[in-house]
């Protein structure tokens, strides 16, 4: 018999109150705005020409990275795809750095080799935004392979598309993972939308995926990404199972990009609509709301750290600025390692 | 002779591949509603319906292997990649299946499947992106492989591989998808396996497919100035390979210069070489001259891409190297 | 939400009547028996060193491959891996010409550059055996594509083994032929082995295969497949709706191989026992007990059978031994057409 | 010295690293109770357990993928391929995330991985089983790649691979499994990087690797009853290669013969030739004569296969008509 296992249905759970001390919640609403502008501001520069090559904008789900991340301990991987913005930032990943890695700048996290789709930080185990879709998925269980191998305290998080899971490896992934009980957590963020696909024109399976999963023996969650709180709670459990029992977690993301797949994309496969109706979710506007609301922040509190945030922002589009492009030796460097 | 832009004259092939022949389909990722990563697609969806312009799951060992089930079985499919970089994850497909399948049935299939795909660096898409696997596609017996340099290859090629009995990869070099060539009004073909001498000369033959026309015609002009008469052969062709052509042009100005933008190691250019000794090596007054791209993982940063990207330069000093001019 | 469907479970269905005139019911005990024979012989060729490279027997399985192709029309295309003798012959390929193919030689049915891996014919609609596992699928997609293209009335059946599910493919072709809603009918043929992995090492999901397939929304059938009635009345009714619907559909036999992977297998990784208990479940042993038994068959008729067919398959060898190697000029040939 | 299979020699530097090193472990497919397809780790699993040998479900790209994943993270995977053919299945991961993510991260990682796979025909496998993807596999920057053809090679490059930061895939060619040779009672490593003149000589150099050593070691003994004194070179690294010994070859000798056991076309003689081109054209007396198996899908029929494989007369041939000896 095949070992499904029900999934569990997270509901927003603001209502709850273990995280809620106001510090780690402003946390929360620092990073996705942190997210928020660093992003428009990659936009911008996008069309000034300082960011070439493909630009993909998280805009719309930063709930989901900062809501995972915020439940990672140092010990963890984090890992994920080309979209990789979001998730860098939420692990802490230098501001600075991040820019200049987009502006292609010797002082970038990868020298301005990677850009923008491939930002690491081995010294934060941030293993990599990856291009080729679901491609960074079989080297996440390696990594999580690895810690067990070890027997080290750590997990192993990989991040990935709804368009991912349209590729074998996803598939390979989820059953190496269960086969060997790899201690994973999967975060699939279902955006909707694999570029210009919907979901529901090249999926079989419907909008759905823990169903799937399950069948492999996997634990699931579903959750709303636009929620940071729901995203957090989730996590955390995920987390605490996954520890408990050294095995693979999948959670599942519901969200949505707010912005066209990548700064080229006229976005004619969808209808204005449908944005609008996500756009009224949006956790960088809904979130500080709630905390005005339940008295844990104020306008003024959360317009000054607006202010910050985007001070931070504009120094570090001026440090990418002001950074060295890489010497030409570079180019020869880093194939190999002696 | 209208102007047409490169990606609209590969659109121009399709389209009347699809008015033509019922048993002509296109299948990729994005090439209908969100039309095409290149927009080589854009608008054909709503023209010939979901039926004939099938967006595919991104999954391409899957629908390459579907396009080979379909060719067998009759129909003549035409696959988009977003990037050449991509068809690495359905290599099996092309490589163990579509080339294969005929030689080991004894002859009892064949494979009239088109693959097309954006080739090669130079938009800083970084080391997953801007590969040039048709350097290895082309050495692969069973399959085909043709680089246009013009729309008006781009155009004939296209055609000719669509009707074509045989698997065709058509590598489409990305940074050529918006420059403009004109085409004639009449109907006409680009033969699959003749190169195309662009111009001729007596003093060296340069040697080149794809985005390196650009270079070797301006190495050309540069060289005119200094009272050296080039010759510019474009393969278009890289597999079969029009050994006559090339056997000709070396055999006329005993000097030979070939120019690959994909790295030197394991260019298409080291294959060229090798016949060019096999068949001309009297003829030589010097020695093969191979330019090609860094051997280093495609870096993102502008200048480092630039850099190892060849161009005019390190050809003419190639040259003037081996031949001590 | 998922497309879940109810695997039907096909049972024994020996006191059915609808396909149990005499006549069929032979055909199917000789096909059974000229496979076994077929492949009996092929094994002494090979230590022989008749037949070279790799030698994939499918005795044990007879059941399957002959209870499925008995449904086809002439109009459906058969695709199937290097385990393929059995298809072939099932198929009514031509018996001196398979056995030709295995000993290379030019009247064989690929002129001798396939092999025993690489049987095919293409006036019969079949589609080959193919040595990359699970490469077979995607292909299959393509031709029931094709099928439904040009509006045809033909199906097409793509066997596979247990370990083919292990490819990324196997989940990438479900889907497409789920979201496309092709006319193909899939059938495993769980023997339990991926070489030496017993389904249990290697794949998360249980021993059983069908609901991870009903997350496509793919109609689903499990079935003995060492009862050859019982294959054939599940394909009978999967090609029905198969052909009614335009939509996949599957089919899982549960069945073994009573050999090794290949010739030079010595089964190290399971004991005696498991194919002891199996062997009493032979086809090609327990079938015409089960004619003779219900009076459609007597043991002389079965005896009279054996010994015609075992003229034949020794026919085949000698037709095989006399004919000429392919010429030289072979080699060049067949790797493009003109 | 004692005798060795070519299999158990892979199979002592497996042990060796496995004792000596807790950070390295072994996946494959069924290398575990099986005892792996061509047996190289028949008896690991008890010796070892399941933790160390792996048995993977058969999915290439994925454990692959792990093994790249498992070793940016401190490990030392050691990865089987049950035939190079399969590697296309996995050749996203190998190529695209193997050989650029070092490059990608900015140094930041770097994958200590070591893949091997049975490599080349010979033993009437047909077309998709008989393959020499090491051609392509040694172009790629941030790979390196290696082809033993002795049990002494084999063992001493095993060692050097798996104590190598990089990916390094050694490809084995089949046919060698079963062949027997000495080692040294003594601890040796071949360095990657380094060709081997295995024999000198003054008339001519006599390159190959892998099985072609066999070819060119009696090419030589052919050529010496007539004679000509050959110089034989095994590569033995196909990246990095090693080009001073090719080099100083060559320059003594001025007559060079390339021998390839995988298709002419593609092959790894093809990029030497380049090379020699590039740096000893001068030295040359007449033509790089390359030699390799046919352009062709590998048949299954015997007398098909070995007509398609490149041997003994034809590399004799090949060098009279290029030296006119
Ligand atoms: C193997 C491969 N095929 C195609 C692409 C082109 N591509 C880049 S992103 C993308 C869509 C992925 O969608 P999803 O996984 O849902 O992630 P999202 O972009 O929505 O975050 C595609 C098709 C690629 N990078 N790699
Ligand atoms: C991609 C690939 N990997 C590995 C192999 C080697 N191999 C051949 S058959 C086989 C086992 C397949 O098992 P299954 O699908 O259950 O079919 P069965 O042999 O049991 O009929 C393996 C691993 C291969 N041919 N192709
Ligand atoms: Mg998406
Ligand atoms: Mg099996």
């Amino acid at each position: 018999m095949p070992r499904t296992r029900r999934s569990k249905k997270i509901k927003n759970t603001s209502s709850g109150n273990s995280f809620h001390d106001r510090d780690a919640l402003l946390g929360l609403f620092k990073q996705m705005y942190l997210i928020r502008q660093f992003e428009i501001t990659c936009g911008e520069q996008y069309s000034q020409g300082n960011i070439r090559g493909f630009l993909h904008l998280y805009i719309g789900q930063e709930a989901t990275g900062v809501g995972v991340l915020s439940q990672l301990s140092k010990d963890d991987y984090v890992i994920t795809h080309y979209r990789d913005h979001g998730h860098a930032l939420a692990r802490g990943l230098d501001v600075n750095r991040s820019m200049a890695e987009l502006f292609g700048k010797s002082t970038g996290l990868s020298k301005g080799k990677g850009g923008s789709m491939h930002l690491f930080d081995v010294s934060k185990k941030f293993m990599g935004g990856h291009a080729i879709v679901a491609g960074q998925l079989p080297v996440a269980a390696g990594l999580s392979l690895a810690q067990k191998y070890k027997n080290e305290e750590g997990i192993t998080v990989c991040f990935f598309g709804d368009g991912a899971t349209n590729q074998g490896v996803y598939h390979e992934t989820l059953n190496l993972a269960a086969v060997w009980q790899l201690p994973i957590l999967f975060v699939l963020e279902n955006n909707g939308y694999g570029m210009g696909s919907s979901i529901e024109r090249v999926r079989a399976g419907g909008t759905d995926f823990y169903p799937g999963v399950s069948t492999y023996g996997i634990d699931t969650a579903e959750v709303d990404g636009m929620d940071v709180l729901a995203v957090r709670e989730a996590t955390r459990a995920a987390i605490d199972k996954i520890r408990s029992n050294s095995s693979p977690y999948f959670i599942e993301c519901k969200t949505f990009r707010f912005v066209g797949h990548s700064y080229a994309d006229g976005q004619k496969y969808r209808d204005n609509d449908e944005i609008k109706s996500w756009r009224n979710k949006d956790p960088v506007e809904t979130f500080p709301k709630y905390l005005i609301n339940q008295n844990m922040s104020t306008d003024q509190e959360i317009s000054d750290i607006k202010s910050k945030i985007d001070k931070q922002i504009d120094q570090a589009v001026k440090f990418a600025e002001n950074s060295p492009n890489p010497p030409m030796s570079e180019l020869y460097k880093d194939i190999y390692r002696d | 002779m209208p102007d047409i832009l490169f990606r609209d004259a590969i659109k121009l092939g399709l389209q009347e591949a699809l008015d033509n022949d019922p048993s002509v389909f296109i299948m990729g990722e994005d090439i209908g509603a969100y039309g095409g990563a290149y927009a080589v697609t854009d608008g054909l969806l709503d023209q010939y319906g979901p039926e004939r312009i099938k967006d595919t799951p991104i999954s391409e060992a899957t629908f390459i292997g579907a396009g080979i089930g379909a060719a067998i079985a009759g129909l003549r499919p035409v696959i988009e990649l977003m990037s050449i970089s991509f068809s690495l994850v359905g290599f099996d497909q092309i490589v163990n299946m579509a080339a294969n399948i005929r030689y080991m049935s004894g002859g009892q299939v064949n494979v009239p499947m088109v693959l097309r795909a954006p080739t090669g660096a130079g938009v800083q898409l970084a080391a997953t992106h801007s590969q040039s696997f048709e350097t290895w596609l082309c050495e692969v017996p069973g399959l085909k492989c043709v680089c246009p340099s013009t729309p008006y290859d781009a155009l004939g090629l296209i055609r000719s591989a669509i009707k074509d009995d045989n698997p065709v990869f058509v590598a489409e070099p990305a940074m050529l998808y918006s420059k403009k060539g004109e085409i004639p009004n009449e109907y006409y073909e680009v033969p699959i396996g003749k190169a195309n001498v662009i111009k001729s000369g007596s003093d060296v033959s340069l040697f080149s497919y794809g985005h390196g026309i650009k270079i070797i015609s301006e190495t050309a002009n540069y060289l005119e100035k200094n009272g050296i008469n080039a010759e510019l052969v474009d393969l278009r062709s890289l597999n079969p390979i029009d050994t006559i052509t090339i056997s000709n042009s070396v055999r006329k100005t005993n000097r030979v210069v070939l120019v690959d933008t994909a790295r030197k190691t394991g260019g298409v250019m080291s294959e060229v070489a090798s016949l060019i000794t096999e068949n001309s090596v009297d003829w030589l007054d010097g020695p093969i001259v191979t330019v090609g791209s860094d051997n280093v993982p495609w870096p993102y940063n502008h200048d480092l891409e630039k850099k190892a990207f060849v161009d005019v330069q390190s050809v003419v000093k190639a040259f003037e190297k081996g031949y001590g001019v």
